[in-house]
């Protein structure tokens, strides 16, 4: 039965390509305004369930379910419009466009993306795009970036890029954001505001969190729960101090055979 | 073994990384000859990088690569393979549209001769897949391709041997196999330079071990002392240093 | 009561499965049917068993084409827009290794003081074929210039392109641009008027079952079948076919492998510069030799190859074939203006319905 | 460098200098007889081909979406306006074709088919059927690498132009459609039309080009553009990928349809040999690339650049050429542009103009009204946000 609280629901979900299993039966749970850690080796299946959450893949079987509801094998744009934003491991900026412009792209259903809305209403594009750009600059001066933001997206560092994909999850009000390693080349100073403002988005507007993340430091600090996965499947979940004093964990990590199932 | 005087190969201060991005930040590692090494460390540590960039397929910024003596830093894979020098990358590491048989050949693209008494050296080193060997490599299960990427490695009777986790997503008793292959292998002769998530398990098949993490060298020693060591877990997992 | 409810969606979501799983099968299955369907009814009408032939030959030519073509697909990676044009300007260097003319003014030509036809009995014709030796050294002369010549492209235009890193399109792009100077270049060297490499009247034989064929016309197809089962051997038994093969697979393990990638990418051109001379010359037998003739030829040579699935050379042949026999049978039905509109229909079935290919992605 | 900086004028400098000295001499410096008329037609050929070149700048310059089949759009928009402003045809025996809507709209005076109202029709007409056409094309092919539109509109370009002479009753094949009733035409001298109709053909001009930069820089515009960026990043912003790509493809489409719409009015006859993938694909995409895609004044001053050397080379067989050079001069034109072309590529891919750095007009309008200086471009400093919560 459902948990209370629970943002999204992951049962028994398979993804297999050419019969190698990268999600295996995996079930989990992201409770709502937590900032859920997932952790666990190279090819634990991290990013491909990420990929599934947000419809970038097809699950082969399984379910996902967010608020309740189904959205298992919903084309990406449409699981962003439910509320959840995702980022990229390597960041996926778009290069020729400023940074401004990489934030200014993201709210949905704004009026001037109908062709014929510049034309028909345009004093409303204009509000609307005002709006628009108060909010990029407010989520520029979060992440700190506000100075670059006429520059192309393409000529930032690679630490600036990944505060502008999280900074891309923010122009939308998103219910989940899945962040996909973002202390990956970021600076020690950026890195703890970067903690602070993961932190204050959680606790402040009630942002749920789900964070892939390598860095046990910053695993440690940021979130809780932190579930672990291994070989496609969920093998623990707990505190960061439960999962550091875990068994199954180390030997996940270190080799030798870990307990499967049950 | 035998102590020689100079590593067979031997990685000094390297600094590397993908485009603007560094992610090793000097490291250093040797491996003498015949032993095992292998490499652990927790996720993001530039293992994988570390094997790249000594291979040549990504460009060393700073730091000396010596293969017998010989400065081979910043030469092309091509120019590696023909030093003695045979790499295992960890994914995608055969030719899906190509035979079993075509993949080793490819191995032994360079060799001018022997080819086919390595041909069968291989084929009894890896019987499961000599059953095979006219089938298209895409169609072998994870642990048989994993087999077919050694075999394919070996092909040019290798000096050294970088192997990039190659018991990534097998299952536990394919590990084992490959493990013992690799141990099989170390005893004919080859130096293997190993890169392992499933650390207890390739620590035991070492002489000698490297912890990386965040791109530097955080420990090494012999094998067995870091298999007892307890700060190799507290490594991967962060407690506070 | 989750299970209850989730049931139904469940099963339809199994049946997307099957259907994901079972219905490529379903659909190649029934294209292959369709087709060989019409390949044999073409064959055993009467009304269209002489188009069938015709079908046959005009196939033969685009195979060569699509062959080519699909390699430098395979191991560079982008469509080569230029091929049909320098198939013609192979046909041309042919042409003129053989006849040394280039025209001086419309409808006059100038002779060069030496050329292959002057070679004692160079032009007496070969049995019932319609040329002498002399075409056949002067098609290797071409196969040898387009060789060079399409080194001399990559080295100016590709290879640094591909240092970029351009996108695909980029190349597309570079192509049409080559395209283009090279058909500027025949009408400069050439001029517009049709030629041919002999001039006169060729009689068909008569043969079994009511069907004409003109000796030329099974040199044209023996020569495609035998360059195809060439390139096949040299893809499957070679070492460099091989390591052509694995560099279209997995350059990065190609290198590792020890394979120098740039000595196999010139391969690559000289393979494809030596196919598209002799699709070239073919073409020009079979049809005429006309610097407009280039461009028009690229749909059905495309359609062939995304027919065969690309990066496959005997899915080319096959590819080429079904486009030929499609195209000539439909002069029956249609009016001839419409065989180009038969390359284009194949060409959006396939891409509706099976966007690799029939023979494509056998892994 | 310093010398980049030259190109671009020196690119416009040497083709102005040379369309407009060229007939000058030859003409013993006539400017008002010959020089001027000549001018015009020379800058209403360029106001077309600009539409065209604008399409296509939508397409790929903002979509990254490839189309090698212009010719195509071109020649259905050329058609269509001319079926149908044509009165049907009179000697049927003769000349057939379909449509012939002109004398249906004869019952009130500006509708009469040579005043503006069927000009307006017919252009309309033409961008919906190439709006139709093209996104039928799309359909098949969005979903697929870029390269697989460019063969299949390589292809419908083709089957198109076959068609068109083949089917005799459809728009009167190889001989095409004469006497297409131009807008105004009788009401000027004749020796003056060619000054109305580049009026015209300058007011379409204007037209598209502000739609297209109003569209460019609308919220729709900044999606086609992160779509030419990264599909996947646009995806994981929330955006319909298929959908906008195909509103791309479609509104490139219906410019093309209008720059052939005008380009049928302005010669009063089409005929299929115009549509060959050499002079109505090719040529587009040589205005493109060298003025450079992704800027739509470069689109426009690539067509100006492209076109005069088109006309140069026209203007030099007005010499005493050697023989040799006569006979090839437009070959050697074309050679000279696929060379441009390729050279483009390597050397500045940008192109002449490259583009601009540009969020929003209605953003610089609303800031401007706002009496905030823009800071674009110069203006770097972080100017204070407005006040936040």
């Amino acid at each position: 039965m459902a948990e209370n609280g629970a943002l999204l629901r992951v049962e028994n979900l398979v993804k297999s390509f050419d019969g190698l299993r990268a999600v295996n039966n995996c079930t989990l749970e992201v409770r709502k305004g937590c900032l859920t850690g997932l952790i666990g080796p190279n090819g634990a299946g991290k990013t491909t369930l990420f990929n599934l959450i947000t419809g970038f893949l097809k699950p082969t079987s399984g379910r996902i379910h967010f608020n309740g509801e189904r959205i298992d094998g919903l084309p990406p744009h449409l699981t962003f419009r439910k509320g959840i934003v995702r980022t990229f491991q390597v960041p996926r900026e778009l290069k020729s466009m400023t940074v401004l412009e990489n934030l200014m792209l993201v709210p949905s259903d704004q009026a001037g993306e109908r062709i014929w809305n510049p034309w028909l209403f345009g004093f409303r594009v204009s509000r609307q795009e005002r709006q628009i750009y108060d909010k990029a600059l407010q989520i520029l001066e979060f992440v700190d970036l506000q100075h670059l933001r006429d520059e192309y997206a393409s000529s930032l560092s690679s630490g600036q890029k990944k505060l502008l994909e999280l900074a891309r999850t923010l122009m939308c009000d998103p219910q989940l954001i899945l962040l996909d390693e973002p202390g990956a080349g970021v600076n020690p100073a950026l890195m703890k505001r970067l903690v602070e403002r993961l932190e204050l988005l959680c606790h402040e507007l009630g942002i749920t969190f789900f964070v892939i993340e390598h860095d046990m430091d910053l695993i440690t600090r940021l979130c809780n729960p932190v579930i672990v996965m291994s070989n496609g499947e969920v093998i623990a979940e707990g505190s960061p101090e439960e999962i550091k004093g875990d068994e199954r964990v180390l030997e996940a990590y270190l080799g030798g055979q870990y307990l499967a199932g049950t | 073994m035998g102590v020689s005087i100079l590593p067979v190969l031997e990685v000094k201060d390297v600094v590397a990384g993908y485009g603007e991005v560094e992610i090793l930040h000097g490291v250093s590692i040797k491996v003498d000859e015949g032993e095992v090494v292998t490499i652990i460390g927790p996720n993001g540590a530039g293992k994988s990088t570390l094997m790249k960039a000594v291979f040549g397929l990504i460009p060393v910024k700073k730091g000396r690569i010596t293969f017998k003596g010989r400065d081979v830093t910043g030469s092309p894979p091509e120019k590696m393979v023909r030093f003695g020098l045979s790499y295992v990358p960890q994914s995608e590491n055969a030719f899906a549209t190509l035979s079993i048989q075509e993949n080793l050949e490819m191995g032994g693209f360079i060799r001018r001769d022997g080819l086919s008494e390595r041909l069968n050296w291989a084929y009894e080193l890896f019987p499961d897949i000599a059953s095979r060997r006219h089938e298209r490599a895409g169609r072998l299960s994870g642990g048989q391709r994993q087999m077919l990427a050694l075999a394919r490695a070996l092909m040019l009777d290798p000096q050294v041997l970088l192997l990039d986790e190659p018991s990534a997503s097998l299952s536990p008793k394919m590990v084992e196999a490959i493990f013992e292959r690799v141990a099989q292998i170390n005893r004919s002769g080859v130096a293997i330079l190993m890169v392992e998530q499933n650390a207890r398990h390739a620590l035991q098949f070492s002489r000698r071990g490297y912890v990386l993490a965040m791109g530097v060298n955080r420990l090494e020693g012999a094998a067995d002392e870091l298999l007892e060591s307890a700060e190799v877990g507290k490594l991967y997992l962060g407690a506070e240093p | 009561m989750t299970d209850a409810v989730s049931r139904p969606a469940d099963l339809v979501g199994r049946a997307q499965d099957i259907r994901r799983r079972y219905g490529d099968t379903a659909v190649t299955a029934a294209l292959w049917l369709l087709i060989v369907g019409l390949v044999l009814w073409s064959a055993l009408n009467s009304d269209t068993r002489q188009l069938f032939v015709n079908g046959v030959v005009v196939g033969s030519v685009f195979a060569l084409g699509a062959i080519g073509l699909t390699l430098i697909y395979g191991i560079l990676k982008f469509g080569n827009f230029a091929h049909g044009d320098l198939m013609m300007l192979g046909a041309y260097f042919a042409f003129f290794a053989l006849t040394g003319r280039v025209s001086e003014r419309p409808r006059f030509d100038k002779e060069l003081p030496w050329s292959l036809d002057s070679l004692p009995g160079a032009v007496d014709r070969l049995g019932d074929l319609t040329f002498g030796y002399g075409l056949i050294i002067a098609a290797v002369v071409a196969v040898a210039v387009m060789a060079a010549l399409s080194i001399g492209l990559d080295r100016l235009i590709y290879r640094p392109l591909r240092r970029r890193g351009a996108g695909i399109v980029i190349f597309a792009i570079a192509s049409l641009g080559v395209a283009i100077a090279a058909r500027s270049l025949m009408l400069i060297i050439w001029g517009p008027e049709p030629r041919s490499y002999v001039t006169g009247i060729h009689k068909a034989q008569q043969y079994p079952f009511d069907i004409r064929l003109k000796t030329d016309q099974i040199f044209i197809f023996a020569v495609a079948v035998g360059l195809a089962v060439l390139v096949y051997l040299l893809l499957y038994r070679t070492k460099l076919g091989k390591a052509m093969r694995a560099m279209s697979d997995n350059p990065d393990l190609a290198r590792v492998s020890g394979i120098n990638t740039d000595q196999i990418i010139a391969w690559t051109w000289v393979i494809g510069g030596a196919l598209v001379a002799v699709a070239g010359v073919l073409l020009a037998i079979q049809a005429q030799l006309n610097p407009q003739l280039g461009f028009v030829i690229l749909l059905p040579l495309f359609a062939s190859a995304i027919l065969g699935g690309i990066g496959n050379p005997i899915g080319a042949l096959t590819g080429a074939l079904v486009v030929g026999i499609a195209q000539e049978v439909a002069v029956e039905y249609f009016a001839p203006g419409y065989k180009s509109g038969v390359a284009f229909v194949i060409l959006i079935v396939i891409l509706l319905l099976r966007p690799r290919g029939l023979l494509g992605a056998r892994v | 460098m310093r010398l980049e900086r030259w190109i671009t004028p020196a690119a416009f400098a040497a083709v102005t200098l040379a369309v407009i000295i060229m007939p000058a001499e030859r003409s013993g410096w006539a400017f008002r007889d010959s020089v001027i008329p000549f001018l015009a037609s020379f800058a209403t050929t360029v106001a077309i081909f600009a539409v065209i070149s604008l399409g296509l700048n939508v397409q790929w310059g903002y979509t990254g979406v490839f189309n090698f089949g212009i010719a195509a759009f071109f020649m259905v928009g050329a058609y269509t306006a001319a079926i149908f402003t044509k009165p049907p045809p009179a000697q049927p025996e003769f000349v057939s074709y379909v449509g012939g809507f002109g004398d249906k709209l004869d019952f009130l005076p500006f509708l009469s088919s040579d005043q503006w109202l069927p000009f307006l029709i017919g252009t309309a007409a033409a961008a919906v059927m190439c709006g139709v056409l093209a996104f039928l094309l799309s359909i098949p092919t969005l979903r697929l690498r870029e390269d697989y539109l460019a063969i299949v509109t390589i292809g419908i370009a083709e089957l198109l132009r076959n068609v068109s002479i083949e089917e005799r009753g459809l728009v009167n094949s190889a001989r095409g459609l004469t006497g297409i009733p131009r807008p105004f035409h009788d009401f000027f001298d004749p020796g003056d039309y060619r000054f109305v109709y580049f009026g015209i053909a300058l007011g379409v001009l204007a037209l598209v080009y502000l739609a297209v930069e109003r569209g460019i820089r609308s919220p729709w515009g900044r999606v086609l553009r992160a779509l030419r960026e990264d599909e996947l990043t646009t995806a994981a912003s929330g955006k319909n990928v298929f959908a906008f790509k195909t509103q791309g493809f479609v509104f490139g489409a219906m410019i093309m349809g209008i720059g052939g719409s005008v380009f049928a009015y302005e010669r009063g006859s089409v005929s299929p040999d115009t549509f060959t993938h050499f002079f109505a694909t090719f040529i587009f995409w040589a205005m493109l690339i060298m003025g450079g895609s992704g800027n739509n004044k470069g689109a426009v001053l690539g067509a100006y650049i492209v076109w005069g050397l088109w006309i140069i080379s026209l203007q030099l067989l007005g010499y005493d050429l050697p023989q040799f050079l006569r006979s090839r001069i437009f070959f050697i034109r074309d050679f000279i542009l696929g060379a441009l072309i390729i050279a483009v590529l390597l050397l500045r891919p940008q192109g002449l103009l490259p583009e601009e750095r540009r969020v929003s007009i209605w953003l610089e309008r609303q800031l401007k009204r706002r009496r905030r200086l823009w800071p674009w471009p110069r203006r770097r400093e972080p100017t204070e946000a407005a006040p936040v919560d």
